[in-house]
């Protein structure tokens, strides 16, 4: 669908608005602390979001998406340090590769349907792993240390983390659009047929192959940057943190938490799970029990709202269907 | 609008919660431990320590600076062993819980994401948990390490084994992750300076669960001696698959996990197993700063109900620098306090401490000297105790191990 | 008449079962042939073989002058073949229109979206579900399924349209209604290929009719001609039921 | 040559428990399309189970067997209750989100009292000597143990009335209603059967290798792949897969570096999904 005629919608206002206010947040009054606790919310989303697009709309449950960010890290992590290419290159040469990689992926395993693929998904988690933990180009499993100039390009450190936190900022605000534009174009009506019945969507005329390992690929892009902002940002790669499974894991339950197949559910549920852990964690309250917490607040929220979060705002305030997709 | 609301709601929450007022005498020390996750039971150790210097430093009125004397109040989040938490809260910790000092996580993996926030802000780190060099390597001005690095944490095994046995085929096989690859690199390169041969040099993934192929390949390989091992469950499963598989090794060295009283769980297959660690209860280092190795060992079973282990004295002796350093500083400025510690060079309990200051390992380790401790039966039960350097032991080695 | 469909001894077999043997029949233009058989005839298979569900292992099938033998089914779709399902296959969690703009954007015109919308409103209007359009698949009655098959596979603007089994389990009202729809849908110039076994109806319905049994045509020819057919007869005397009603209907 | 033949009968005793834990996954999700993610925590349980008993009270290690059965199947009944009966009918694997939640409780309150801390249990049984390959006492008997359980599920589903009607509500849950089999008792019944098989799988892992309360993720990990390879919901699959897996973990390691067997292990699972979709042991796929 074009631009305009998605701008003549209020949601796309509503997002705008929601994201400038994401953005503007932490600078008043320069609150550092926010700016670190919301540049994480934007890694939820960010992964989330990209996720919905295999999970919400094409119906594949995904557990390597954290391959993606992984990879993303890696490749600008390493760019940056052996390589000396500027930022905002590697991100994009990360983008690029891994999407196509994805792609190559995809092919391979998109033949495969529903429990099958989530545990192939996780298979390649695994072994992605295992191979960044043998390759010495990137440091085994030592991973890559950044040198403390890395951010003097960016205008030192403490300049640096703002910068980061906007492109961050930004990435999560394509993914948001991303989602949208696609959820409203044909493309995505595809991919909602291929989600309910692939079968009777080929017969339709889906051309469900190519459909399913294009959103496998451009799902990949936005997280394969914020992979490597994130990254880039830490400066330091390890193989077990830039494929940890249980951040997949955690992307899809924020993703059903919210309501899988909408974009706004999504982002609120990434937003919420993650205020939600970072505040069990700092919460002296909760110290000790935090994971007993975060579980069966969860337990509760998956037995009596199904529908996740956005099933339950369109059960109780039907007219917001019209607004919030 | 609902969404805007959750947002600014979430927004102004973070904000505006626990805004810690800063009292007058007080210095905060902020820090996270791993409260969940795998590196859980080294982490509380080191807590412990660090939590035991605070008791008594405020038990005894606070740190001394110019006349005036600073309670020290601790900030402490779980890091869940994941280092992309760590960025967070140590933000945090600077931030809005104004912290003066930070102590630093557990493991090398989390330490280096701290550094940045650290050194982006100027603040003063002590490390006890992460061992690796690479962090020290990257022009770190603020960060400084009391415990012994990585590339001499088997020295003194090479040392023993070349006294004992010239002749030993060693095995090294250790866990892949960044610590146990830094430790063995060296070793390998200490053994062939030594005049050993290393007939197999492997690591294994951190997520291995059974040894018995990999010992089925140390036997293979006809090595007679073992060094390797990494963290926790590793380390211990390997012991109890070498015993069980009775793999016959003169000499076992296994990293971390038999420093732990825990690993007596093994019976007969820790027995002979050594570890290097940084500290043993009966090493006596004559202090010239804080308690000996006798009273802290006492003070510290009193008060913690725990057997100090050497992640609690390092823990502890994080503290201790930095108070000496305060206090000779004069001020809890950062500059004067960061110049102090790079002047420092005293023996606590723990050791010698001091710290290197080119520009190219700014922060390492220069000075203190780790011990080999060996599983060996004191009075039916199993305990450790000091087998080298000859000088600071407390038992005879018992070499080869003897098989039951 | 030209010919659109041709199928050229088509075969396939199913493990030990033989489910389709050396099958030819051709399909002419703007007619509606009708596909009868005993259960377990082939009828079924041979959609599935037609629009690219199965590939057969022998013979081609040439649709509109293309050979479309083992191409996958959304190219088949691609070239103006749509069809419905025995066994009704809704994208349950999208509304009727949402349905139907699939069948309108991927069909014969690869229509964009807007456009799309236009066409599918139209199959909805001549399906007869007007009012059920904002309601999502998974609300609807078995019958508004069975009606929202052949709207969602004439979204597509198809030359052949296969239908199976569109009047199973309907009442004898929404029967009536049905063949008034098919009926309607063949005036505006779209081929249909049917399988039924309403005798009743399809024996009314089609031009032609071609007879299946153990994957093997059993005859071809004017309705009339092929209820007095011997064989047709023998191979429906296994259910005297049927046979009765293809005496009565013939 | 002799150190490869110890690795693969090395590979083939673990393999076997490999196996008996995988089929406590695969039962519960052949029989109702629910993936345990408390499987690995189950696991733990077992062990867990194993030193209370052993190590706390004394008891011979063996003993544990029968507590550690019928703690996992009242165990599994209740996580059937609270987390599983409420998912079905609900959107496919909406059961992800309740078991994901659930064992982030139980990993929580694990770890908020024991800590990550190492137990344990020493087995003391004489073992089998191969030149200078020893295979452990506690292996052999572990294996043996963990075929005669894989085997009493087998006929318990083949020839038990119970383990019928477990069969035709996997076939066919409507249709098994129609004939008068109560399905939610049969469901609740399956779940505390695959969470009791996995509790046992813990126990005798416990008697092989020491345990933290964080062991699980591995053997929940492995549990998957075997169930990949055998096949979804097909016990007997996930017995051979288990044992596959073993002997390929055993016969790799002589010949390549020990840090490349897991990339290995990974690219074949991922490779043997995406050319058999339904498993290596597909044929046999008629068993539940």
């Amino acid at each position: 669908m074009p631009l305009v005629r998605l701008m003549r919608r209020p949601f796309f206002w509503i997002l705008a608005l929601a994201i400038a206010v994401f953005a503007l947040a932490p600078v008043f009054g320069n609150n550092v602390a926010l700016r670190e606790a919301l540049i994480l919310d934007a890694v939820y989303i960010t992964l989330a979001s990209n996720l919905n697009l295999m999970l919400g709309y094409a119906g594949y449950i995904n557990f390597g998406s954290i391959v993606f960010f992984g990879l993303g890290g890696y490749t600008c992590v390493w760019l940056v340090n052996s390589y000396h290419w500027p930022l905002g290159a590697s991100l994009l040469v990360a983008g690029v590769c891994v999407s196509v990689l994805a792609l190559i992926f995809g092919l391979g395993i998109l033949r495969l349907r529903g429990a099958f693929f989530a545990l192939a998904t996780v298979g390649i988690v695994e072994a992605v792993q295992a191979f960044a933990e043998n390759f010495t180009p990137w440091g085994g499993s030592s991973g890559i240390y950044l040198s403390g100039d890395i951010f003097t390009p960016l205008g030192g450190p403490a300049r640096a983390l703002w910068v980061i936190y906007f492109m961050m900022v930004a990435v999560m605000g394509l993914s948001l659009y991303l989602s949208y534009a696609i959820k409203s174009s044909k493309f995505g009506l595809g991919l909602l047929a291929i989600g309910q019945n692939e079968d009777a969507a080929a017969i339709l005329g889906v051309p469900t192959p190519l459909y399913k390992a294009l959103v496998y690929s451009a799902s990949a892009f936005l997280p394969a940057i914020a992979g490597g902002l994130y990254f880039f940002k830490s400066a330091f790669i390890q193989p077990s943190d830039a494929f940890d499974l249980t951040l997949s894991t955690e992307a899809l339950v924020v993703a059903m938490l919210g309501g899988q197949g909408t974009v706004a559910g999504v982002a609120i549920g990434a937003f919420l799970y993650e205020e939600l852990r970072g505040y069990l964690l700092t919460s002296s309250m909760f110290a000790n029990f935090q994971l007993f917490v975060s579980g069966a607040l969860l337990l509760l929220i998956v037995l009596f709202f199904p529908g996740g979060l956005m099933g339950f705002i369109y059960r109780h305030f039907p007219r917001t269907q019209k607004v919030l997709e | 609008m609902k969404r805007l609301y959750l947002l600014a709601a979430a927004a102004a929450a973070t904000a505006f919660a626990a805004t810690s007022a800063l009292a007058e005498d007080t210095i905060t020390v902020g820090f996270t431990a791993s409260l969940t996750g795998p590196l859980n039971v080294d982490s509380a150790g080191q807590q412990r320590g660090y939590e035991f210097w605070r008791d008594e430093v405020n038990a005894a009125g606070g740190i001394k600076v110019g006349g005036k004397s600073y309670k020290v109040k601790f900030v402490t989040y779980d890091d869940q062993s994941v280092g992309g938490r760590v960025q967070q809260l140590y933000t945090r910790l600077i931030n809005q819980d104004k912290a003066n000092f930070l102590f630093s996580p557990y493991s090398s993996g989390l330490t280096a994401p701290a550094t940045v926030i650290t050194e982006q802000y100027g603040k003063i780190m002590i490390d006890s948990g992460g061992a690796e060099e690479k962090p020290f390597e990257t022009g770190n001005k603020y960060l400084f390490m009391v415990i012994t690095s990585a590339s001499h944490y088997l020295s003194g095994a090479i040392d023993a084994l070349k006294k004992y046995d010239p002749h030993a085929k060693l095995a090294l096989v250790y866990s892949d992750d960044p610590f146990s690859k830094a430790v063995l690199a060296a070793a390998a390169q200490q053994a062939k300076a030594a005049g050993l041969e290393v007939v197999m040099d492997e690591s294994y993934s951190p997520s291995t669960t059974d040894f018995g192929p990999i010992v089925n390949k140390i036997v293979s390989s006809n090595a007679d001696a073992f060094l390797g091992g990494g963290h926790y469950s590793d380390g211990a499963t390997l012991a109890r698959q070498m015993h069980d598989q009775k793999a016959n090794m003169k000499w076992i060295s296994i990293l971390v996990a038999p420093a732990d009283d825990k690993f007596a769980e093994l019976g007969p297959a820790a027995l002979g197993v050594t570890v290097p660690s940084q500290w043993e209860l009966q090493v006596n280092f004559k202090p010239q700063f804080g308690p000996t190795t006798a009273q802290f060992a006492k003070a510290f079973m009193d008060k913690m109900h725990a057997k100090a282990d050497y992640h609690a004295a390092s823990g502890y002796t994080v503290g201790v620098v930095l108070q000496h350093a305060i206090e000779q500083a004069g001020s809890i400025e950062t500059d004067k306090v960061a110049a102090a510690l790079n002047a420092t060079d005293i023996t606590t309990f723990f050791g010698r401490v001091k710290f290197a200051t080119d520009p190219g390992h700014h922060g390492l380790q220069a000075a203190h000297q780790m011990v080999l401790a060996q599983w060996q039966m004191v009075n039916g039960k199993l305990g450790r105790q000091v087998v080298w350097p000859e000088e600071a032991k407390s038992a005879p080695i018992m070499f080869p191990i003897k098989q039951q | 008449m030209s010919v659109l469909l041709d199928l050229r001894e088509v075969s396939k077999r199913f493990g030990g079962l033989q489910a389709v043997r050396n099958l030819s029949f051709d399909v002419r233009q703007g007619e509606i042939l009708g596909l009868i058989g005993p259960n377990g005839a082939g009828k079924s298979t041979l959609f599935n073989l037609i629009n690219g569900v199965f590939a057969p292992d022998h013979g081609r099938i040439i649709f509109d002058g293309i050979d479309i033998t083992g191409e996958r089914p959304y190219r088949v779709a691609r070239y103006g073949l749509a069809r419905t399902h025995q066994i009704v296959q809704p994208l349950t969690n999208l509304t009727v229109l949402d349905n139907c703009t699939v069948g309108a954007c991927f069909g014969r015109k690869n229509l964009p979206l807007a456009r799309a919308h236009e066409a599918a409103r139209e199959a909805i209007a001549i399906a007869g579900l007007e009012n059920r359009a904002a309601m999502l698949a998974l609300n609807l009655t078995i019958a508004e399924k069975k009606r929202l098959e052949l709207a969602r596979a004439l979204a597509a603007q198809p030359k052949l349209l296969l239908l199976d089994e569109v009047l199973s389990g309907l009442n004898p009202t929404e029967v009536e209604h049905m063949i008034g729809v098919v009926r309607r849908i063949r005036e505006r110039g779209v081929t249909i290929l049917i399988i039924e076994h309403l005798m009743q109806a399809i024996m009314g319905l089609s031009d032609r009719i071609v007879v299946l049994n153990f994957g093997q045509k059993l005859a071809e020819g004017l309705p009339a001609e092929v209820a007095r057919h011997p064989q047709v007869i023998e191979a429906y005397l296994g259910d005297p039921k049927l046979a009765a009603e293809l005496q009565g209907a013939g | 040559m002799l150190g490869v033949l110890a690795s693969i009968i090395d590979g083939v005793l673990v393999g076997l428990v490999y196996g008996l834990a995988a089929m406590g996954l695969t039962l519960i999700w052949g029989v109702m399309d629910v993936i345990n993610l408390t499987h690995g925590t189950m696991i733990v349980a077992g062990m867990f189970g194993l030193y209370g008993l052993a190590s706390a009270v004394g008891a011979p290690p063996y003993l544990a067997l029968p507590p550690v059965l019928i703690g996992g199947f009242l165990a599994g009944v209740l996580l059937y209750w609270v987390a599983v009966h409420r998912m079905v009918g609900r959107p496919p694997l909406m059961s992800l989100l309740s078991t994901f939640s659930i064992n982030l409780m139980l990993i929580g309150l694990g770890t908020s009292i024991w800590g990550t801390a190492l137990f344990n249990v020493e087995v003391a049984l004489p073992g089998f000597s191969l030149g200078r390959y020893t295979f452990p006492g506690a292996h052999i008997l572990a294996a043996v143990l963990a075929a005669l359980i894989a085997a009493s599920l087998y006929l318990f589903l083949q020839r038990s009335r119970l383990g019928k009607a477990v069969r035709a509500v996997a076939n066919n849950r409507e249709a098994a209603e129609l004939v008068g089999i109560p399905t939610t008792r049969v469901l609740a019944i399956t779940v505390g059967c695959g969470v009791a098989i996995a509790g046992v799988a813990g126990m005798l892992i416990g008697t092989l290798f020491p345990f933290t309360i964080l062991s699980g993720d591995s053997y929940q990990l492995k549990s998957f792949v075997v169930t990949a390879l055998g096949g979804f919901g097909n016990p007997v699959g996930a017995l051979f897969a288990g044992i596959a897996l073993g002997v390929l973990e055993g016969a790799v390691t002589p010949f390549v570096p020990v840090s490349w067997t897991l990339v290995i292990e990974f690219a074949l699972f991922v490779l043997v999904l995406v050319v058999f979709p339904g498993g290596i042991f597909a044929a046999r796929r008629g068993a539940l």
